[in-house]
């Protein structure tokens, strides 16, 4: 691992941490603007993660221990999978440790601990939204690796940082099986970040929230750690689908000066890619609850027909 | 001379066989116990005739043997039973005697054709009675087939008995003495085992139709 | 020689003296002691045969080599433990009043007789002396199924006579012809119907003959054996008897009548160039394992359950035999050991079962294992062996027989198959809830006779897991004799 | 047995013959201590414990060193027991031991008075019934491998009714041992005609054999029959989920974790080592086989509301999934390409001592749960992290391994298995690489729905309040029964962390059966897992749980460096409703919901739905296997109807019967004058 590897992955991590919460300050701030609200500062969620710092922690009485490591669990999974997917640089020393199949598998992990964190309490809703969340998590997670595999199939190769590598530095090649890839990763990041259609996060309207229902007895730093978690699964998301489907710009290995340029073009997409998921929330209307599994079912079977269509054509 | 003798024993064989027809289509008990003796009788003489031809005492000892077992001693035994149980004047309902008949022939045709090859090859002096031994064992067996009172099952079975003897001693010129005395001994307490059992069914179901003997099944 | 005098003479003196003094409360160790000493006698005689051979007596009217000396040593065994089993049964059946002193006589003595005719089946060199053997035999069973009168039990016993009686009949039509074809070339001394002589000139005897006489002997030694569809008579038999007859008729019987057909098959291949025995005893064999084990799938009395599954397991030895060769022939051998050992067990079990639950209907036997463990287990493991289970002997033979008809006879491997499964199924299903479970029966006036049980399936195992190499030779030298 | 009296150069196999011995011997002393319970718990049982250890060990040693044969002076004439103690044996006995080391210590604490059979009698079979797995694994000839096979079979069934009062267990027992008596019938033939007709039933004589594809398709089928029906295999999986729930839950530990893996090990040992060629069709049937029991195990696991049948059915999804491995593997190698194979191969193989580890732990966790509740029912659990924390927390172990999750050793056999399919399509034949995706897609949502399964399984036992009063008063668990969790949680861990050093381990088997493996490729690459190049592919777990463990502290440092941790307890949000009670949390059949709905066609299911106008309205749903209607219904019905048929025969009238013997002789006779 060379020095500036190490140095390209300490700068992805603290990009991750800092920009997380902007990208949703940002992307709240534009669907304000288009629903015609007056708009909170792109700066809102840091002042909301420092309020919920400082507020004391209300615990229900008979929570476990399980209950409270749960957020920094799910805290680090976000954080270590916006640490391997390559958003600046691909040449990163964490990466080898952990390929497309065990990002899958990162966070999976994160979503079994808080579904099991929201059981632990026992009220009604915890364990609604537990359910819930796994419902979709048990859906979303193939479809995901799908559209990983159908990326993966094109270098053959399943280590993240050798695929952004050839999709980025190769000559432009056009891949129908990552257009199919592309929309199932849309819908499947839609699902997963708990954004319209599928759940609201403005809402607390009960019988329909999943991400709320599942942190509803969380207050105080665990709260907050939660809601950090939550924004850099997003940014993790936007970065993935970036690196996978505009990989343009992510540095490759002992090149200083891409290193520098990325920063601004990572920037740059993310405030597009914001933008639009903005447009696309503000546009759509969420759907019932139960149309969730066809929902991700149709993102499944893209994410395969991605994976079909390469073989097919032997692209 | 000798083929005189050979007639006689194709003679007697003839007056088996008949006799055995006779019996499949006897209504009455105690004519078929007459009628047994009768074969009896014939088996007896047919035994002499064969010994006196082929020059072998023992096949005398064996005629008198049948003698004394067929024609006096078993008649005797099933008489007294018959007069014991008072079924001497049973009568027993045969289904449809032609079409006995009928199956009988056909099993003499297929009997002689059975033994046909047998009896061209065979050495002794009246090899051609074993397809008439065959077919009377066939007979007798068809006899017990449809007959549905103890005692005449009995006599079906004796019957067979006597185209065994008939084979034995006419096709082949006898077996082995020890082997008949064998024969006889378990033949004689066989009919005396069935004597007391036919008491005993008797005192059970109070009746010798063996219909009654229909409770152990499996449908 | 002496010995094979002792082995004949000591059931007959036994049964003469049991004729009068059968009734007393001695006889039944008497019966005991009889047993032990024809047991013993028949183990002096395998010793001298596997030490120096096969060997005739009486004028070459008996002769014993190892294909029949192993029969006698398994036919006085079993004797000898079936003796051990009755002592209490029947003690117990007088206490329950089935049994009168007159019958107990009866009993006795037809039990030493019965044993006296099958080893001189066993043992005699003569056809015919066989067959008259056989047909005593039939008669003393006869006899000891209607022992207690019943209305069943007579029904059971008369079937027993005619078929048999019948079917011996035919078997005596085919020894005739049989003495026939030997007459031929032995002319019509005394000779010709000693298997020792047919055997040595099995070459020569007439085909046309042959073919007629073995058809006859194996209709008429089959009815005996049981072979679906002569069977009938065996399940009734079976069931209404007292149960140390039905142990003794199918762990013995019909190894006896089994005996006397392979003697003929011998003959009959000699003469024969085509494989006219073997295709009859497979055919009827897989017959007979098909339909029993349905059968077995219908029973409510559980004493006829185990004769159906004799009737299986006997068309199974006839299958094995009839696939012919070494191994065939050695596992068909071996099955018949295990099986009468066995069964027998089985029965023993059985016959405590029934009597502690004072029914034969198997719906009404519960959780033997609550009221005396050692029956329960005793039945219990007695019916997995005879099921196939390993390690007990039955499954050996099994293995052999099904591996070998994999690749000489496929076809009929999925009948089998079938076959074993449904018996399985049907046997184990109904052991099961009698063994295990909940119960209301009581306890017996005297204790029961585990020895027996417990010693037949000790063997068993052992033959499963480990054959004696004395034993191997044996089987080896009368696997040979079959043609193996 | 070279030098056996001379400890000093023992071989491996000696010692592990010793082991059986052992174990006999333990077996025979609980046969004479029959109902003293102290003796047998907590001195045969960890006896029992200890040997199992040993026999870990040696197979250990075994793996590497070169194959050891040895003959017993038993069996059939001519067919003495032959036994072979190969790099595939050595395998599967380091599995055994080490899995049944853990049982055994957890069995000590585990078995109580008054449950059906004496407590000598189980120890009886149950260390009958290890003894007979490690010989099945050892046996060289098809006698001893057959015996051995039934006997395990026939323990196995005597622990499974060890509570035979009830007549459920019976029901289950009987099933059981019928499904694998005619399954061994079906192996038995298979090795009819693996012999070819020589006699001979040794396995070296087997390998010898040249079998044309027709024959040897024949024993393959006949293999896959029976093995299948052992391993649970749709459509012969129906016993399973009777008969594990039945046992004991050592037994049940012992039955999914290791006893299916000896019907994975017949299938190796015929499929690789005895056939000499595998036909591509074979790979394909396995493959479809194995995933379609995996769909259903999973899908039947999310909705079960047993939580040991939850078990059971998840087992089957696991075999299906080693299943798939093997059919890939056998793909690869019907087309030469043998370093794949090696890898599918390893995958399986993965998954299988993976298994062995969690399925074990998750079920002596139930155990432990059943004893202190005396409650099997999901719905009438809850809470009970904080009455048994100790079981909780190890289960939680067993739980995460199960789901698939990183870093822990079910995830690392899905990894390889996900690897080996990304690689298929390099295969000659353009159909089956459209088979591929859709077959990793079927894996991939396997592996997410026992995520889902097992959440339910944790959540609904051991979080959340008590649904029942009782439940308060729930014990912890033992000492015995902590140990034998623990050694078996940390082997879950070791095999999640380890994946490099255990693919070396793993490496002589694979080259033993598809003569290629990754053990050299892997050792490359120190603490990577690389199994072909770091460009295609590679996984360091360490290095994973290192970041994760790191980025926790960090968090956690920080936030407390940085802000106050008051904390205060009050009582959980009750939205305006203070009535809520412990029964108003969402039940196991609420969390299968989603399921039952999704998956519909797969169930027979009983809705009864309750009416507005009921005075107690309930809601009962009770979820069915179609198989019985597709397949045993039928056969059962068949065989039924033919012994009525046949019954007709015996009908009672002595006429009748001499009829029967007169037509026979007449047949017979017609028969032979042609």
């Amino acid at each position: 691992m060379s020095v500036l590897g190490s140095l390209s992955q300490l700068l992805e991590i603290v990009v991750a941490l800092l920009l997380a919460p902007l990208l949703v300050g940002w992307v709240n701030q534009w669907r304000a603007w288009l629903q015609n609200k007056s708009a909170p500062g792109v700066l809102q969620p840091y002042r909301v993660l420092h309020k919920l710092f400082n507020k004391e922690s209300v615990l229900a009485q008979h929570a476990s221990p399980l209950f409270r490591s749960a957020p920094y669990i799910v805290f680090s999974c976000m954080l270590l999978a916006s640490a391997i997917i390559p958003t600046l640089s691909t040449d990163l020393p964490l990466a080898p440790a952990a390929d497309a199949i065990a990002l899958v598998g990162l966070f999976a992990l994160a979503r079994v601990f808080i579904s099991l964190a929201a059981m632990d309490v026992g009220t009604a809703f915890g364990t609604m939204g537990a359910r819930r969340e796994m419902l979709i998590g048990f859906l979303a997670e193939p479809a995901l690796l799908m559209v990983l595999f159908s990326a993966s199939l094109i270098p053959k190769s399943t280590s993240l940082a050798t695929i952004v590598e050839t999709l980025a530095h190769r000559e432009l090649a056009i891949y129908p099986s990552l257009a199919f890839a592309g929309v199932a990763f849309t819908m499947i990041s839609l699902a997963e970040n708990a954004r319209v259609p599928v759940d609201n996060p403005a809402t607390h309207l009960e019988l329909t929230m999943i991400h709320e229902a599942l942190i509803l007895e969380y207050s105080g730093r665990h709260l907050a750690l939660l809601e950090w978690a939550a924004s850099l699964k997003l940014f993790a998301y936007s970065c993935l689908g970036l690196a996978l489907f505009l990989p343009w710009g992510v540095a490759e290995a002992h090149a200083p000066l891409e290193l520098v340029l990325a920063l601004p073009v990572l920037i740059l997409k993310l405030a597009l890619a914001g933008l639009l998921l903005a447009e696309k929330e503000t546009a759509n209307a969420k759907m019932r609850i139960f149309r969730v599994p066809e929902f991700l079912g149709t993102a499944f079977l893209l994410a395969v027909i991605g994976v079909l269509v390469h073989i097919l054509l032997g692209a | 001379m000798s083929q005189l003798a050979g007639q006689l024993i194709n003679l007697f064989a003839a007056v088996i066989l008949m006799l055995a027809f006779a019996m499949l289509s006897q209504r009455r008990i105690l004519s078929l116990i007459h009628l047994f003796t009768l074969q009896g009788l014939t088996l007896a003489a047919a035994t002499a005739v064969v010994g006196y031809v082929t020059a072998q005492p023992h096949l005398y000892l064996s005629a008198g043997l049948t003698f004394v077992l067929k024609v006096l001693l078993i008649p005797m035994l099933l008489h007294r039973m018959i007069e014991r149980l008072d079924v001497r004047w049973d009568v027993e309902a045969l289904i449809n005697v032609p079409t006995t008949m009928l199956i009988g022939i056909v099993l003499v045709i297929f009997a002689f054709n059975l033994a046909e090859p047998i009896s061209r090859l065979s050495s002794s002096i009246a090899g051609g009675t074993l397809g008439i031994a065959l077919a009377c064992v066939l007979l007798s067996f068809t006899m017990m087939i449809i007959r549905s009172k103890a005692v005449p099952q009995v006599i079906g079975f004796l019957s067979m008995e006597n185209a065994l003897f008939f084979a034995a001693t006419s096709a082949t010129t006898g077996m082995p003495m020890v082997v008949e005395l064998g024969i006889a001994l378990d033949v004689l307490v066989g009919i005396l085992i069935l004597g007391v059992f036919m008491f005993q069914i008797r005192e059970q179901f109070d009746s010798l139709d063996i219909r009654h003997l229909e409770k152990l099944k499996d449908n | 020689m002496e010995a094979l005098a002792f082995v004949l003479g000591c059931p007959l003196a036994g049964s003469l003296i049991l004729a009068f003094t059968g009734h007393r409360d001695v006889a039944r160790d008497v019966n005991v002691a009889f047993s032990f000493a024809t047991f013993v006698a028949a183990c002096t005689l395998t010793v001298r045969v596997v030490s120096s051979g096969p060997f005739l007596a009486a004028s070459e009217e008996f002769f014993i080599d190892p294909l029949n000396v192993f029969l006698v040593t398994l036919t006085a065994f079993v004797g000898l433990t079936t003796s051990l089993f009755s002592r209490p049964y029947m003690r117990i059946e007088q206490v329950h009043g089935n049994m009168t002193p007159a019958r107990m006589r009866l009993y006795h003595s037809m039990y030493q007789l019965f044993g006296f005719t099958m080893l001189v089946a066993l043992t005699t060199n003569n056809m015919g002396i066989l067959w008259v053997a056989m047909e005593a035999a039939t008669l003393t069973t006869v006899l000891l199924v209607s022992v207690y009168r019943t209305a069943a039990s007579l029904e059971a016993a008369w079937k027993y006579f005619i078929l048999c009686g019948v079917g011996i009949a035919l078997a005596l039509f085919g020894t005739v012809l049989l003495y026939m074809a030997a007459e031929k070339i032995f002319g019509s001394e005394g000779g010709a119907l000693l298997w020792t002589h047919l055997d040595s000139a099995k070459g020569r005897l007439d085909p046309n003959i042959i073919t007629l006489a073995f058809a006859f002997l194996f209709i008429g030694y089959g009815t005996k054996v049981g072979l679906v569809p002569l069977h009938n008579w065996l399940p009734d038999a079976h069931a209404e008897g007292p149960t140390p007859v039905s142990a003794v008729l199918s762990g013995l019987l019909l190894n006896v009548a089994m005996y006397a057909l392979l003697r003929c098959k011998v003959l009959t291949d000699g003469a024969l160039d085509t494989d006219l025995a073997g295709k009859l005893l497979m055919a009827f064999g897989l017959v007979s394992v098909v339909i029993a084990a349905f059968f077995l799938s219908r029973q409510k009395d559980v004493k006829r359950m185990f004769a159906y599954s004799s009737i299986e397991h006997m068309g199974l030895i006839a299958f094995a035999f009839g696939l012919g060769g070494p191994i065939a022939n050695f596992a068909g051998l071996l099955h018949m050991t295990v099986h009468s050992l066995t069964k027998s067990a089985i029965f023993f079990a059985v016959g405590h079962a029934t009597q502690k639950a004072g029914t034969q209907v198997m719906s009404e036997i519960r959780g033997l294992i609550k009221v005396s463990p050692t029956v329960g287990w005793g039945m219990m493991l007695g019916s997995l062996a005879i099921l196939g289970m390993p390690p007990f002997g039955v499954f050996a033979s099994e293995f052999l027989i099904l591996t070998t008809a994999m690749r000489e006879q496929p076809w009929a491997t999925p009948f089998l198959l079938l076959a074993l499964g449904v018996a399985f199924a049907s046997v184990f299903g109904r052991v099961l809830p009698m063994v295990f479970g909940e119960t209301t029966v009581k306890a017996l006036p005297h204790a029961p006779a585990l020895l027996p049980v417990f010693s037949h399936l000790a063997l068993g195992l052992m033959l499963g897991v480990y054959i004696p190499p004395y034993l191997v030779g044996w089987y080896t030298q009368a696997a040979r004799m079959l043609g193996g | 047995m070279a030098g056996l009296l001379d400890p000093t150069h023992w071989l491996a196999l000696d010692v592990a013959l010793t082991v059986v011995v052992a174990w006999l011997s333990v077996a025979v002393l609980g046969l004479f201590a029959l109902r003293r319970l102290g003796w047998v718990a907590k001195v045969l049982f960890p006896a029992g414990g200890a040997i199992a250890l040993l026999l870990f060990a040696v197979a250990l040693v075994a793996l590497f060193s070169a194959p050891q044969t040895a003959v017993l002076p038993l069996g059939l004439p001519g067919l003495p027991f032959h036994l072979r103690l190969d790099p595939l044996a050595a395998f599967f006995l380091m599995v055994i031991g080490a899995a049944s080391a853990g049982v055994s210590a957890f069995a000590a604490g585990y078995f109580r008075k008054g449950e059906g059979t004496p407590p000598g009698l189980l120890c009886l079979e149950y260390h009958l019934f290890i003894a007979s797995m490690t010989m099945v694994v050892l046996a060289d000839d098809a006698y001893t491998f057959m015996v051995m096979w039934e006997t395990m079979a026939l323990s196995s069934f005597f622990l499974v009714i060890a509570n035979h009062r009830i007549a459920e267990i019976r029901q289950a027992g009987y099933l059981y041992l019928l499904v694998a008596h005619v399954g061994a019938i079906g192996i038995l033939l298979c090795f009819g005609v693996l012999q070819a007709n020589t006699g001979d039933y040794t396995f070296a004589n087997m390998r010898a054999q040249r079998l044309t594809p027709f024959w040897g398709s024949v024993a393959f089928l006949l293999a896959l029959f029976g093995f299948g029906a052992k391993a649970g295999i749709l459509p012969l999986h129906v016993w399973l989920p009777e008969a594990h729930p039945a046992a004991p839950s050592p037994v049940s530990a012992l039955m999914s974790g290791v006893m299916l893996k000896t019907a994975i090990y017949g299938l190796l040992r015929v499929g690789f080592d005895l056939l000499h060629v595998q036909l591509w069709w074979w790979g394909v049937l396995l493959l479809a086989l194995g995933l379609a029991s995996a769909v259903f195990g999973v899908v039947f696991a999310a909705v079960q509301v047993d939580m040991k049948r939850l078990l059971a059915y998840s087992s089957i999804e696991n075999i299906g999934l080693v299943f798939a491995g093997i059919g890939l593997a056998v793909l690869f190698s019907a087309y030469g390409m043998k370093p794949m194979s090696a890898l599918a191969l390893t995958a399986a193989l993965y998954h299988v001592a993976g298994h062995a580890f969690f399925k074990s732990l998750l079920f002596v966790g139930t155990g432990s749960v059943l004893h202190a509740t005396g409650q099997r029912s999901l719905g009438k659990l809850g809470g009970l992290i904080r009455y048994m924390p100790w079981v909780a927390w190890l289960t939680l172990l067993g739980t995460l391994t199960s789901a698939g999750l990183p870093p822990l050793a079910g995830f690392v056999s899905e990894w390889l298995l996900l690897q080996s399919f990304l690689f298929t399509p390099g295969l000659p034949s353009s159909f089956l690489n459209m088979l591929i995706p859709v077959v990793a897609a079927l894996i991939a949502l396997v592996a997410a729905l026992s995520g889902y399964t097992m959440v339910k399984f944790f959540g609904v036992i051991f979080l959340g309040q008590p649904r029942e009063e009782n439940l308060v008063h729930s014990h912890p668990a033992g000492t015995w029964e902590r140990v034998g969790m623990a050694w078996l949680a940390a082997g879950c861990v070791a095999l999640g962390l380890l994946p490099v050093q255990f693919i070396q381990a793993i490496d002589p088997v694979t080259r033993q059966l598809v003569a290629a493996g990754l053990g050299s490729t892997v050792a490359a690459s120190g603490w990577l897992l690389v199994p072909v190049d770091i460009e295609r592919a590679s996984y360091g777990p360490v290095v994973f749980l290192l970041g994760l463990a790191a980025s926790f502290a960090l968090a956690f440092a920080l936030v407390r460096r940085l802000y106050h941790g008051r904390l205060r307890r009050a009582s959980p949000w009750d939205c305006g409703y203070p009535w809520q009670t412990a029964r108003m949390q969402d039940t196991a059949e609420g969390f299968g919901q989603p399921i039952r709905q999704i998956f519909e066609p797969f169930f027979r299911m009983q809705r009864e739905l309750p009416s507005p106008f009921d005075r107690e309205p309930r809601y009962r749903v009770v979820v069915g296997d179609h198989f019985w209607d597709w397949l045993y219904r039928p056969v059962a019905d068949l065989v039924e109807r033919m012994s009525r048929w046949i019954g007709q025969l015996q009908q009672g009238r002595i006429a009748v019967y001499l009829l029967y013997s007169f037509l026979t002789l007449v047949g017979v006779l017609i028969v032979v004058k042609r």
